[in-house]
C-alpha cells in the first residue's frame, strides 16, 4: 500500500530541529554530517550529506512559472492547530508564518537555528526578549505582514493568540497541539480543560474562544505579544517555530477546525495561497498578492504557481521527475534501490541529506511471559543486541550511502549525543556465537522463541526477516505477527495488554524526534520514563530504571541544553546497559528535483526541499 | 365415465378387471412470474377433465398432436405429477392424494418408458447400475443376486449381459431403449406407460422395440398405455384407442373401430393427413385439411375445444361443452350403442359423410 | 448445440464404439486427452510443478541454499541490490540475498497449496449451494440465489483486504478469502447445470421408480456436474494463484519470509529496474502455471465433451 | 415492466442492505479504537480527549444504535465524514468516481471492442492459427497479474520511451476531461490498456464460445442459405444473437470496476475510488470503506438491472413475453 | 441436360475420432418441376450430400461433381456460390423455429434475403414480403410481416420458411425434413403448400426425409441411402412396389401398417455403422437377411435392375418386389451363393 511509503513511517510525523544557537549543539550536528564516515564539516564540501551539492543555485533568481511537485498522499491537516506531518510542513512553509521560523540554508547549523518570522528579532536576555527568570518572552510583530483578505489586512498579535487558543478545541483535529504547550505556557492548561467540555460547533467555539483567556498568552497591543511560561524552557523558541504556533485570521471562527468547510478557505499571509485545493488529489497555489517580500525575511515568491499532484508511489514519482514531466518529491523520496545507479553517474539531481534520528530499532517487551519471561532479563537482551547484524539491516535501507550503524540510544544531532558502542560487534555485523554464548549462560541453552510483531507495509517486513535471520543464528526462532500499519501502535505496541499477555516479544518500530537539540523531551522522556506506561504510552516495553528517571528529570529541567546534554547521556548509558532496545542505525534522506529546479535547498525540518527558495530555469 | 358394458374380443371381464381407473383428472400447470414473490399469472390447462379406464392386459394407445396433454395424463396416471383434481384409482386404490412415502408400494407396479433414449438414461452411469436401479431403491436385491437379475433383465431383451459395466454412450439408440425396456421391467410391474418409446428412433429399429414391446407383454401379461403421435404405430400396437385434443379425451374405441370408422370431426382429420406409406393410397387419398393451429391450452377456447377447426362447427359448438357419449345418435333416448365406441362431439361424422375442406 | 464444424443435428452419425466400448466416460475422456499434445504438455509441466512442491526440500538442499537463508556475502551489493544470476545463485538473489531459484521452488509449494486448496474449497461450497438451489425448487433457489448475489455484489479485492486488515494475514485467511468470493461463481454455474439436469429425462425416471430427493441429486444429480465442476476448478486454480499475488502486492499476502510467487513478485517491484531476475523467474512461474492450468482447462473440456467447443466459463 | 423494475429494485435494496450489514459487522466487530488511532501518540498524553472524540464520532454508542445512525444519515443522502480528512464522505467520492468512471469506462471499451473482435475471429476459424494465437494472447492477458503489467507499461511506455525523447505516454495522473479530452485520454492510456488487457482475455474466450455456439445454430445456416455475405452473417446474425450473455457479463463487469479499480489505480498513482478505499482500509475510515463498499454494491445492483432491461431491447422474446 | 447433376459426390470430415465418410460417391439428378426424394435413417448421409452442394453442411472434404445448370457447385468461388445460393437453390430446414432468426422480424428476414440479391428498394422487398406471406397463407400478411418468429405457431413458422425459400424464385429447393418438426394435420398442410408451390413455380425440388409416407405423398422418383451411399434409385412406384435392395425392402417392411398385417414387424437387425469404421465389402451386409460371401468382400455398384431403376445390390436384377415368392427366391439365391463355412453374418447383439 503506498500509504506506507510515506518517508517518515512512524508514530512521530513531526519535528523541529533544536537548532538553539549553542556552540555544543552546532558540534553535535557537524558529527553528524560525517555520519557516512566521510569526512566533513559543517560547511560540507563533499561526501554523500553534502547539502551544498544540488542546490543548483547558479544563475540570478527568475520569477514565473509553476513548480511542479507530485507525490502520494494528502496532508493530515490543512489547519495550523492540527497539521502534524512533516509534508503538511513543507507546504504551509507557503501559505502560513510562525514567530519564528528555520531559514533555508546549506548550513546545516543555520537551518537549525530559530530566526525571526513575524517576529521583528530573535529574543533573547541580552535584548531584553526574554526575562532574567527566563519566564517572559516579549515579542514584537513585523508590519507590513498581512493576511490575503480583501482587503488586505496587517496581521496582529491578537491574530497570533487566537492562533494558541484554537490549539486545545475539543475536536479529532487538534490532535498534538496541547501537549507541547500545556505544560509550558501559563494558563494554556486551565484554558485547555475548559476549551474540553464545550460542544463542538462553531457557534460554542467562538463564544469560548472570545469569551476565555490564556492568562500566559497576551497581546499587550496589536504589535506586542506577551508569553509567561510555567518554568523557563531553553526550548521555547523552537515550540514558537512549530506550524501549530501560527497565526489565525478571524475568518477561522467560522469553521470547525480543519473542517471541509475550512480547508476550501484557508486564509495566507505567507508568500502563495491556495486557489484550488480537491482533496487527495490536487493543489493549485497562487501567489499572494498581500505578502510582500520585504516583510518576510525567509521566504521568496519566484514560481508563479505550485501545483501539487497526489497519486503515485515512489517509483512513480521517481520516474516522472527522472523524464522532466514533475519538478520536485512530494512526500516521497529517491527509492532506495535507484540511489546508487544515480550516485554513480554523479547525477546532479540527486541530493543525500542526513537525518537525525534512530529509526528502525528493535524494541523489547519486557512484560512479556513468553520463555518464562526471558525477556526480562538483562542478558538475554544483551545477548540478542549482539547478534544483530546492522549492516544487514543498513543495505534494507540502501546500505552506506544512505545510512550508518547506531550504537547508542541518542542519535546524532540531539542533545547529548556521544559516540560510543557497547555491543560492538566486528564490523557491526553481530556476533552469533557470542550471543549464543551469552544467551547459554543466561539459562537458554536451546533457544528461545519470540513473538515478532511487525507492519506489513514498506520495508518492515523485510526488517523483521532480516532480525529473523540474525536470531535465527543464535538459535532463537522469531515468529511474525503481521500487522496493518493502522494498527500497529494502537493494538499491540501501545497496549499494555497486549504486552502483559506475550502477544509480542520483540518489534522494530521507529522514532523521529520532534524536534532536535535540546530534546530530552522528545527522546529519552517518550521513550524510557517508566513512570508513564499506561494506556497508549511510547514506552513500549515498559522499561523502567530509576536512575534514568532522575537523569530525565534533572535533564528536563535544565536551563540550558549544555546543562542538559550530560544528564541525557547519563541516560543513554544506562539504557544501553539494560539493553532496553538495540539501535540499528541513523538514515539520510535522498531527494531528487528536475533539471529546471533551481536553488534547491533542503530543510532538515522536514527532510524535504523547502518549496519558497526555489526558482525555475526561465527557459523551460 | 364410460358406459363399459360391451364384450372385449376375448369373452366376458369381471368389473375388477379395471387396472387403472381415472375419474376426471385435471392437470393445471401455473405460470408464475415475479423474483420473490411469486405470483400466478395463469394456467397451462394441460389435461382438463379426462375420464379413462384402462383393463388389465390390453394395451391403451394414446394419440394427439403436441400439446394435447397426452404426456401430462401419462404422468398424472403415473402420479409423477399430483393431480389438480379429480382421481386415479390403481388396482383399488386411491393413489390421487397418496404422498411420496405412501407411493413407495405403487412405483413397484406402474413403471414408465420414455421417449429419448439419450436422455432417460444417466449419461455417467453404468449401465448395470441403470437397470439395477429399481432393485436399489426398492431395496430388494443386492450385490452379486442384483448383477445376476440384471443380466436376466438384459438377456430379456436383448442386450449381451456382458455389457453389463457399458455406458448408455457405448449404445446404438435402440439399444438404449431396450435398457429403458429393462429398467422398467425390472420390478415385474402391473403397468407400463410408454410415453412415445419409438418417436426419436429409425423406422428399422422403431420396429425391433415395437417387436420387444409386443412380446415382452405377451410373456408377462402386461398392461400399456401406449402414447405415440404415430398413427399407425398406434394402430399396430393397440387394443383400444384415445384420441386427446387441447387437454380432452375426444375420442375412444377398439383400435380397429377407431381407424375404421372415426366419428369425432378431429379423429377424421387426424387421420387422413397422416402419410402412407403407399404412392397408390396417397393419391387416392383425400385429406382434410384444418385450418389454423392448435390454440394455446393457456386459454382455450369455449364450449367444444375443437370449433374453431372444425368443418362441421355449428353455433352449438361455441357453447356446449360435449361430453363423451356412445355411437353417433345424439337424440335424446338414443339406444346406446355396445362396442365401447365414445366421442366427445354433438355432431358425429356418420359413416360415409364426407367432410369439407378435402382436397 | 454447440457443433458448427461438423454436422447439422439430425446428421450426428452414430460414432462407432466397438474400439472403445465399456469404457466409462472418464476412460474416454482419458484417452482424448492422451491425443491432446498441448494437454500433454500442460499435464506434465504440472506434474512436474507438483513434484518440484513435494520435493522442495530435497531439491533446496541440492541447490545449497535454504528458502530464508540470506546470503550476505555474495547475495547483495553494499547498497542492499539483489545480485544477478551467478555460479552463487543461478538464478540471482532477492533484495534479502536470498536464493530466487530456491525461493521459486518453495514458491511452487505456497502457490499451488494456495491456488488448490481455495479453488477446491470454493468449488465444494459452490456444488453444494448451487445444486441446494437448482435442485429444491423455486422458494429455495430465490433465497439462495439472492445470497450468490450478495457475494458478487461485493466489490472483492477491497474487502479481502479490508476482512485480512481486520482479522490479519495467514494463509489459510487467504485460502478462505479466495474461496470466499470464488464459490459464488461455480454456484451459480452448478445452480444452472442442476436446472436443467433436473429436467432431463433419467431424473423423472429416477423418480417414476420412486427414488428420495437425496438418492437424485447424489446418484443422479452430482456425477453430471463433475464435468464442468472438474473444468471450473482447473480453470478456477490459476486464478486463485494470481488473486493470492495480487492480495501480496497490497500487502495482504501469504506471511513471510514464506516465499510464494506473489510475494516474490510483489517485492520484486521495487527493484525490478535493477533486478530483472527478481521479477522475471517468479513471474515466468506464474505465467507458466497459470497459462498450463488454463490449456489443460481447455483440454479438459474439450475431453470430457469432444461436442463442445472451448468455452469459456462465465 | 414498471412492476418488473420495482420489484427489481426492492431486491437490488435488499441485496445492499445485506452488504451493508455485513461490511458495518466486520468493522464493528474488530477490536481497534478509532479515537486513539486518530490522536496517535497524544492519546497517551489526553485521555480525557481521546473519550471526548470517541464521543464525538458516536463510537461510545452500541452496534446498532451506530447502526441506526448510520441508516437515518444514509436516507438523508448523507454518508458522514472522514475520519481521517474530515471531508464528507459524499465530496470525497465525487472527486474520486470520474477518475475511477473515466478509467472504467474506456477501459471497458477496448476490452469489449478488441475482445469480442479477437473472439469472433478466432471462432470463424476455430482451430486455425489465428483462432490457437487468440487464444494464447487471452491467456496470457489472463495470467499476467496486473500489477506487474502496469509496472511494465509505465517502464517502458512512458519511462523510457521519456528517457528517448518520446513523450507521448504520461506516467500517470489524471486530467478531467472536461478540462482537456485530448490529455484526458493521453494519460488514461496506458492505465486503459493495464485494465483491458486481463478482461479482454475474459472476452475474447467468451465471445469465442458463444459465437463458435450461434454459428452453429440453424438460423445462421439459414442465413448462410439465402446467400448473404459472410461478414453480414456473421456480424448480423452471428454475433447480434451471441451479444446477449457478453452484455451481461459486461454489465456486470463495468459496474464491478466502478467500484474501483484498485490494483489499476495504484500502479498509476490515480485517486480513484479504489485507492481511496484502499487507503480508507489502511486508515480504517470506516466512513468512507462502508461508503465505497455500498456505492461499489449499488453499482452493482443498478447494472444487473439495466442488464435485464437491455435483455428485453436485444431479445424480442424477452420483451413479447 | 439436368437442371442438377451430381456426380459421384464424397463428403469427408476428420474429426478426433477418426474419418467420418459422410457420404461415398452418390450420384443423382433432379430437374426443373421435378421431385425427388431422398430417403435414408439418421446419419445415412442424405442431408449432407445435399446441402454440401451449397456449402451448408460445415465444410467437410468433397470431391465429385455438381452441375447446377452446367456450372459445378464444388469448383466455384465463394462469391459465385453465393449467388446461387437463395437465387438458384433455396432451402427449407427441419426445425422451422430454430432456422428463423430469433431476434428480427419474419418480413425483415425476407427482406434481407430479396436484397443481398437483387437491388430493390425497401419499400418494394416489403411489398414483396408481404405477398410471398400471403401467398403461402399466412393471414393477415400485412400485419403478420413485422411478427417476430416466436410470435408464430410452428406451421406458420414453416410457412414463412417456405415463402423465403421463393422469394427469389429459385430453379431448385432443397427441403430438408420440412415437416418432421411438425404434427400430422399441419404437415399435411405444408406437404400440400409445397406441392401447390412447385407446380406454380415449376422447380426442382429435393425432398430430404425419413418418412416413407412423406416421400409416397410428393416424390417423382426416389433415391434411397445407407451408410453414404445411394443403395437404390427409381421411380416412385418401383421403389414401393418392387424394391430391389433388402434395405430398401427392409425399410418397408418396418412399417406398421405397411405390410398390412397385424402380427409381428419385420424389422431390419442391428443399428446401423459406424461412417468411421465402415463394414467391409457392401456395409449392409451385417445386417442383411441375404447375405452372401460376395457382399462381404466386394461393394456392389449401382446397377441398373429395371428401367430407371438401380440397385447397389448383389443379388440379381429380377429380384425386386415385396411378394413372398420374390422372398423365398431371394433366400434361396443368398443360400446357394454362401459357402459352408463361412459364419452368418452377426446379427443383433
Amino acid at each position: 500500500m503506498t500509504a506506507n511509503r510515506r518517508r517518515h513511517p512512524m508514530l512521530t510525523k513531526r519535528r523541529t530541529a533544536a537548532g538553539v544557537s549553542m556552540v555544543g549543539v552546532a558540534l553535535l550536528l557537524a558529527a553528524a554530517c560525517s555520519g557516512g564516515g566521510t569526512k566533513s564539516t559543517t560547511t560540507g564540501a563533499s561526501g554523500p550529506a553534502n547539502r551544498a551539492a544540488n542546490v543548483n543555485a547558479s544563475g540570478s533568481p527568475t520569477k514565473g512559472g509553476t513548480l511542479k511537485l507530485i507525490g502520494n498522499a494528502d496532508v493530515d491537516h490543512l489547519d495550523t492547530a492540527a497539521a502534524y506531518y512533516t509534508t503538511t510542513s513543507t507546504l504551509m512553509r507557503s501559505f502560513t508564518r510562525q514567530l519564528f521560523a528555520y531559514p533555508a540554508s546549506t548550513n546545516t547549523t543555520t537551518a537549525n537555528t530559530p530566526a525571526a518570522d513575524v517576529a521583528t528579532q530573535v529574543p533573547t536576555k541580552s535584548n531584553g526578549g526574554i526575562s532574567s527568570d527566563g519566564k517572559t518572552y516579549t515579542i514584537h510583530i513585523r508590519q507590513g505582514v498581512k493576511w490575503d483578505t480583501s482587503p488586505a489586512r496587517q496581521v496582529t498579535a491578537s491574530d497570533f493568540v487566537l492562533g494558541f487558543k484554537r490549539l486545545c478545541n475539543p475536536t479529532q483535529n487538534s490532535v498534538g497541539a496541547p501537549g507541547y504547550y500545556e505544560g509550558v505556557i501559563a494558563g494554556m492548561d486551565t484554558y485547555c480543560k475548559g476549551f474540553a467540555k464545550v460542544p463542538a460547533t462553531v457557534g460554542a467555539f467562538k463564544s469560548y474562544i472570545n469569551g476565555n483567556q490564556i492568562s500566559g498568552i497576551q497581546a499587550t497591543d496589536a504589535s506586542t505579544l506577551k508569553f509567561t511560561l510555567v518554568k523557563p524552557a531553553g526550548d521555547f523558541l523552537n515550540i514558537l517555530a512549530l506550524t501549530f504556533s501560527s497565526a489565525a485570521p478571524t475568518e477561522y471562527l467560522n469553521y470547525l477546525p480543519d473542517s471541509a468547510d475550512f480547508r476550501q478557505h484557508t486564509v495566507s499571509d505567507g508568500p502563495y495561497s491556495i486557489a484550488k485545493y480537491v482533496p487527495n488529489q490536487s493543489y493549485m497555489l497562487d501567489r499572494n498578492p498581500a505578502w510582500s517580500q520585504s516583510a518576510d525575511p525567509i521566504r521568496h515568491q519566484y514560481p508563479d504557481h505550485i501545483q501539487v499532484t497526489l497519486g503515485p508511489d515512489e517509483n512513480g514519482v521517481q520516474q516522472q521527475i527522472q523524464a522532466g514531466t514533475q519538478d520536485l518529491q512530494w512526500d516521497t523520496t529517491v527509492p532506495t534501490t535507484d540511489v546508487p545507479k544515480l550516485k554513480s553517474t554523479n547525477d546532479a539531481r540527486l541530493g543525500i541529506y542526513p537525518n537525525f534520528d534512530t529509526n528502525p530499532f528493535l524494541t523489547f517487551n519486557m512484560q512479556s511471559p513468553n520463555n518464562g519471561g526471558a525477556l526480562k532479563k538483562v542478558a538475554v537482551r544483551q545477548a540478542i543486541a549482539y547478534a544483530i547484524d546492522k549492516v544487514a539491516l543498513g543495505q534494507i535501507y540502501g546500505g552506506p550511502t544512505l545510512n550508518t550503524p547506531l550504537n547508542q540510544v541518542v542519535p546524532p544531532g540531539n542533545v547529548g549525543y556521544q559516540k560510543y558502542s557497547m555491543y560492538q560487534t566486528p564490523g557491526n555485523r553481530g556476533d552469533a556465537a557470542k550471543c549464543k554464548t551469552m544467551l547459554k549462560d543466561a539459562g537458554y541453552p536451546n533457544g528461545l522463541t519470540l513473538k515478532d510483531v511487525y507492519r506489513t507495509s514498506g520495508k518492515h517486513p523485510a526488517v523483521y526477516q532480516s532480525v529473523q535471520a540474525d536470531l535465527a543464528k543464535c538459535g532463537i526462532t522469531v515468529k511474525g505477527t503481521p500487522s496493518a500499519a493502522s494498527d500497529y501502535y494502537g493494538k499491540y505496541l501501545s497496549d499494555p495488554t497486549a504486552a502483559r499477555s506475550g502477544v509480542w516479544d520483540i518489534s522494530e518500530p521507529g522514532w523521529v524526534p520532534d524536534w532536535f537539540g535540546n530534546n530530552a523531551r522528545a527522546i529519552i522522556e517518550p521513550l524510557f520514563d517508566g513512570r508513564n506506561y499506561g494506556p497508549g504510552s511510547t514506552n513500549w516495553g515498559d522499561y523502567n530504571n530509576a536512575a534514568v528517571n532522575a537523569d530525565i528529570d534533572k535533564a528536563l529541567a535544565a536551563d540550558t541544553p549544555a546543562a542538559a546534554a550530560p544528564y541525557v547521556h547519563s541516560a543513554d548509558l544506562q539504557i544501553m546497559k539494560d539493553a532496553a532496545f538495540v539501535p540499528f542505525q541513523t538514515q539520510s534522506t535522498p531527494l531528487f528535483r528536475s533539471t529546471r529546479v533551481h536553488n534547491a535547498i533542503e530543510s532538515p525540518f522536514t527532510a524535504a526541499y523547502d518549496i519558497t527558495q526555489v526558482w525555475l530555469n526561465p527557459s523551460s | 365415465m364410460i358406459e363399459d358394458t360391451p364384450q372385449p374380443p376375448a369373452g366376458t371381464r369381471p368389473a375388477d378387471d379395471d387396472l387403472v381407473r381415472a375419474t376426471g383428472v385435471v392437470k393445471y400447470f401455473p405460470i408464475r412470474r415475479g423474483i420473490i414473490f411469486k405470483h400466478e399469472i395463469g394456467q397451462v390447462r394441460a389435461v382438463d377433465g379426462v375420464d379413462l379406464t384402462v383393463r388389465r392386459g390390453e394395451t391403451l394407445g394414446l394419440v394427439g398432436e403436441t400439446g394435447c396433454g397426452k404426456s401430462t395424463l401419462a404422468r398424472c396416471l403415473t402420479r409423477l405429477y399430483p393431480l389438480t383434481a379429480g382421481q386415479v384409482v390403481f388396482d383399488g386404490t386411491d393413489i390421487s392424494t397418496l404422498n411420496r412415502g405412501q407411493l413407495r408400494p405403487f412405483r413397484r407396479d406402474v413403471q414408465m418408458i420414455f421417449q429419448d433414449p439419450y436422455g432417460s438414461l444417466n449419461p455417467r452411469r453404468r449401465v448395470g447400475s441403470i437397470i439395477g436401479d429399481p432393485f436399489a431403491i426398492h431395496g430388494v436385491a443386492d450385490g452379486a443376486e442384483r448383477k445376476r437379475k440384471v443380466q436376466e433383465l438384459m438377456e430379456l431383451v436383448g442386450l449381451n449381459p456382458e455389457h453389463y459395466n457399458r455406458f448408455p454412450a457405448d449404445f446404438s439408440g435402440g439399444q438404449r431403449q431396450r435398457i429403458g425396456v429393462a429398467r422398467a421391467l425390472a420390478l415385474r410391474p402391473k403397468l407400463i406407460v410408454c410415453d412415445e418409446p419409438v418417436s426419436a428412433l429409425d423406422v428399422s429399429i422403431q420396429a425391433q422395440i415395437i417387436n420387444l414391446l409386443e412380446s415382452l407383454q405377451d410373456d408377462f401379461g402386461l398392461t400399456y398405455v401406449f402414447i405415440a403421435h404415430d398413427l399407425s404405430v398406434v394402430e399396430h400396437v393397440s387394443d383400444r384407442v384415445g384420441v386427446m385434443y387441447l387437454g380432452r379425451l375426444v375420442e375412444l374405441a377398439e383400435v380397429d373401430e377407431l381407424y375404421r370408422h372415426p366419428h369425432h370431426p378431429y379423429t377424421v382429420a387426424l387421420l387422413s393427413a397422416a402419410g402412407t406409406p403407399d404412392p397408390n393410397k396417397a393419391r387416392k387419398r383425400e385429406r382434410i385439411l384444418l385450418t389454423g393451429d392448435v390454440p394455446s391450452p393457456i386459454d382455450p377456447p369455449s364450449g367444444c375445444r375443437f370449433h374453431p377447426r372444425c368443418p362441421k362447427a355449428r353455433d352449438r359448438c361455441s357453447v356446449d361443452d360435449p361430453v363423451l357419449m356412445p355411437g353417433t345418435d345424439r337424440r335424446p333416448g338414443a339406444e346406446p350403442t355396445g362396442d365401447g365406441h365414445v366421442t366427445a362431439c354433438h355432431y358425429p361424422v356418420l359413416p360415409g359423410e364426407v367432410l369439407a375442406g378435402r382436397t | 448445440m454447440s457443433t458448427t464444424e461438423l454436422f447439422e443435428s439430425a446428421e450426428v452419425p452414430t460414432i462407432d464404439t466397438s474400439g472403445t466400448l465399456g469404457r466409462s466416460p472418464w476412460q474416454l475422456a482419458w484417452a482424448r486427452l492422451r491425443r491432446d499434445r498441448v494437454a500433454l504438455v500442460c499435464g506434465a509441466f504440472i506434474v512436474l510443478l507438483g513434484l518440484v512442491a513435494a520435493f522442495a526440500g530435497p531439491l533446496s538442499k541440492l541447490i545449497g541454499w535454504s528458502p530464508t537463508q540470506q546470503d550476505r556475502i555474495n547475495g547483495l551489493t553494499p547498497d542492499g541490490l539483489p545480485a544477478p544470476p551467478s555460479v552463487h545463485h543461478l538464478l540471482g538473489t532477492d533484495n534479502l540475498g536470498r536464493d530466487v531459484l530456491v525461493r521459486v521452488i518453495y514458491g511452487t509449494r505456497v502457490s499451488l497449496a494456495v491456488g488448490v486448496a481455495a479453488a477446491v474449497a470454493a468449488v465444494l461450497i459452490g456444488v453444494i449451494v448451487g445444486l441446494i438451489a437448482g435442485y429444491f425448487g423455486p422458494a429455495v433457489d430465490a433465497i439462495v440465489s439472492r445470497l450468490m448475489d450478495v457475494v458478487l455484489s461485493f466489490p472483492f479485492l477491497l474487502f479481502a483486504i479490508a476482512l485480512v486488515s481486520v482479522v490479519g494475514p495467514s494463509e489459510l485467511v487467504e485460502i478462505g478469502v479466495i474461496a470466499f468470493f470464488s464459490w459464488a461463481a461455480v454456484g451459480r454455474i452448478v445452480r444452472g447445470q442442476t436446472l436443467s439436469i433436473r429436467e432431463k429425462e433419467y431424473i423423472e425416471a429416477a423418480r417414476s421408480l420412486g427414488a428420495s430427493d437425496r438418492r437424485i441429486m447424489f446418484v443422479d444429480v452430482l456425477p453430471n456436474l463433475v464435468a464442468p465442476v472438474l473444468v471450473y476448478t482447473t480453470l478456477l486454480i490459476p486464478v486463485s494463484i494470481v488473486f493470492e499475488a495480487t492480495l501480496s502486492y497490497l500487502g495482504v499476502g501469504i506471511i513471510p519470509p514464506t516465499p510464494s510467487w506473489g510475494n516474490m513478485i510483489s517485492d520484486a517491484q521495487d527493484v525490478y529496474q535493477q533486478a530483472w531476475w527478481f521479477l522475471l523467474f517468479p513471474g515466468i512461474a506464474l505465467i507458466a502455471t497459470t497459462l498450463a492450468f488454463n490449456l489443460l482447462g481447455d483440454s479438459v473440456r474439450d475431453a470430457l465433451d469432444p461436442r463442445t467447443e472451448r468455452l469459456f466459463a462465465k | 415492466m414498471v412492476r418488473f423494475l420495482i420489484r427489481r429494485l426492492l431486491t437490488g435494496v435488499l441485496v445492499v442492505w445485506l452488504i451493508s450489514v455485513i461490511v458495518f459487522a466486520i468493522f464493528f466487530i474488530a477490536p481497534h479504537n478509532v479515537a486513539q488511532l486518530l490522536l496517535g501518540k497524544f492519546a497517551a498524553q489526553n485521555q480525557q480527549l481521546v473519550q471526548t472524540v470517541t464521543k464525538q464520532l458516536g463510537l461510545d454508542q452500541p452496534i446498532w444504535v451506530q447502526y441506526a445512525h448510520f441508516l437515518n444519515r444514509l436516507f438523508h443522502g448523507d454518508l458522514g465524514y472522514s475520519y481521517y480528512s474530515h471531508e464528507p464522505v459524499t465530496s470525497l467520492i465525487k472527486a474520486a468516481l470520474p477518475i475511477t468512471a473515466s478509467l472504467a469506462i474506456g477501459a471497458a471499451i477496448i476490452w469489449v471492442v478488441a475482445g469480442v473482435l479477437i473472439g469472433v475471429l478466432s471462432a470463424t476459424r476455430p482451430r486455425s492459427f489465428t483462432d490457437r494465437l487468440a487464444t494464447l494472447f487471452a491467456l496470457i492477458g489472463l495470467s499476467f497479474p496486473t500489477f506487474v503489467l502496469g509496472l511494465l507499461l509505465l517502464y517502458f511506455f512512458f519511462y523510457q520511451l521519456h528517457l528517448a525523447g518520446v513523450t507521448f505516454f504520461p506516467g500517470g495522473g489524471y486530467v478531467p476531461l472536461t478540462q482537456n479530452p485530448g490529455q484526458w485520454a493521453q494519460h488514461l492510456i496506458l492505465p486503459w490498456i493495464t485494465l483491458a488487457v486481463a478482461s479482454m482475455a475474459v472476452y475474447v474466450r467468451l465471445t469465442r464460445g458463444q459465437m463458435l455456439e450461434v454459428l452453429g445454430e440453424d438460423y445462421v445456416r439459414t442465413a448462410r442459405s439465402k446467400g448473404l455475405r459472410p461478414l453480414r452473417v456473421t456480424y448480423r446474425h452471428g454475433l447480434r444473437a451471441a451479444l446477449v450473455p457478453i452484455v451481461t457479463q459486461f454489465g456486470i463487469d463495468v459496474a464491478t470496476l466502478l467500484g474501483g479499480a484498485i490494483v489499476t489505480e495504484q500502479v498509476f498513482g490515480l485517486n480513484g475510488l479504489g485507492r481511496m478505499s484502499v487507503q480508507a482500509v489502511t486508515n480504517q475510515d470506516e466512513p468512507v470503506i462502508i461508503a465505497v463498499v455500498l456505492l461499489a454494491a449499488v453499482f452493482v445492483v443498478v447494472a444487473n438491472i439495466v442488464v435485464d432491461l437491455l435483455y428485453a431491447v436485444l431479445d424480442p422474446r424477452v420483451r413479447l413475453s | 441436360m439436368a437442371l442438377l447433376e451430381v456426380r459421384d459426390l464424397t463428403v469427408e470430415f476428420p474429426t478426433t475420432d477418426g474419418l467420418v465418410k459422410a457420404v461415398r460417391g452418390v450420384s443423382f439428378e433432379v430437374d426443373s418441376g421435378e421431385t425427388l426424394g431422398i430417403v435414408g435413417e439418421s446419419g445415412s448421409g442424405k442431408t449432407v450430400c445435399t446441402l454440401s452442394l451449397i456449402g451448408l453442411a460445415g465444410g467437410g472434404r468433397r470431391g465429385g461433381q455438381a452441375l447446377f445448370r452446367g456450372q459445378d457447385l464444388l469448383t466455384m468461388s465463394a462469391d459465385e456460390l453465393r449467388a446461387v445460393r437463395g437465387a438458384g437453390i433455396a432451402a427449407i430446414f427441419q426445425d422451422p423455429l430454430s432456422s428463423l432468426h430469433p431476434l428480427y422480424r419474419v418480413g425483415w428476414q425476407i427482406v434481407e434475403m430479396i436484397r443481398s440479391h437483387e437491388d430493390v428498394s425497401k419499400a418494394v422487398a416489403r411489398k414483396r414480403a408481404i405477398d410471398l406471406l400471403g401467398l403461402v397463407g399466412i393471414p393477415q400478411p400485412a400485419r403478420r410481416v413485422d411478427d417476430y418468429p416466436h410470435q408464430f405457431s410452428g406451421g406458420m413458422r414453416q410457412r414463412a420458411m417456405i415463402a423465403m425459400a421463393l422469394a427469389l424464385n429459385p430453379d431448385l429447393v432443397i427441403a430438408d425434413e420440412p415437416t418432421t418438426a411438425l404434427d400430422a394435420t399441419v404437415q399435411a398442410q405444408v406437404i400440400d403448400l409445397m406441392v401447390r408451390l412447385q407446380k406454380e413455380f415449376h422447380s426442382g425440388l429435393i425432398m430430404i426425409t425419413h418418412d416413407l409416407g412423406v416421400v409416397a405423398d410428393i416424390a417423382d422418383r426416389v433415391l434411397v441411402m445407407y451408410a453414404g451411399k445411394a443403395v437404390e434409385t427409381a421411380e416412385l412406384d418401383d421403389v414401393f412396389y418392387h424394391p430391389h435392395h433388402p434395405y430398401t425392402k427392409g425399410l418397408l417392411e418396418s412399417i406398421p401398417g405397411a405390410s398390412g398385417t397385424r402380427g409381428k414387424l419385420r424389422p431390419i437387425p442391428g443399428s446401423p455403422p459406424s461412417l468411421i469404421r465402415l463394414p467391409s465389402g457392401c456395409s449392409f451386409h451385417p445386417r442383411c437377411r441375404y447375405v452372401m460371401d460376395r457382399c462381404l468382400t466386394d461393394e456392389p455398384p449401382l446397377m441398373d435392375v429395371g428401367a430407371a431403376h438401380r440397385s447397389a445390390c448383389w443379388l440379381p436384377a429380377t429380384l425386386s418386389g415385396l411378394a413372398e415368392g420374390t422372398e423365398a427366391q431371394r433366400m434361396k439365391v443368398a443360400e446357394a451363393a454362401r459357402s459352408e463355412d463361412t459364419p452368418v453374418a452377426e446379427g443383433e447383439s
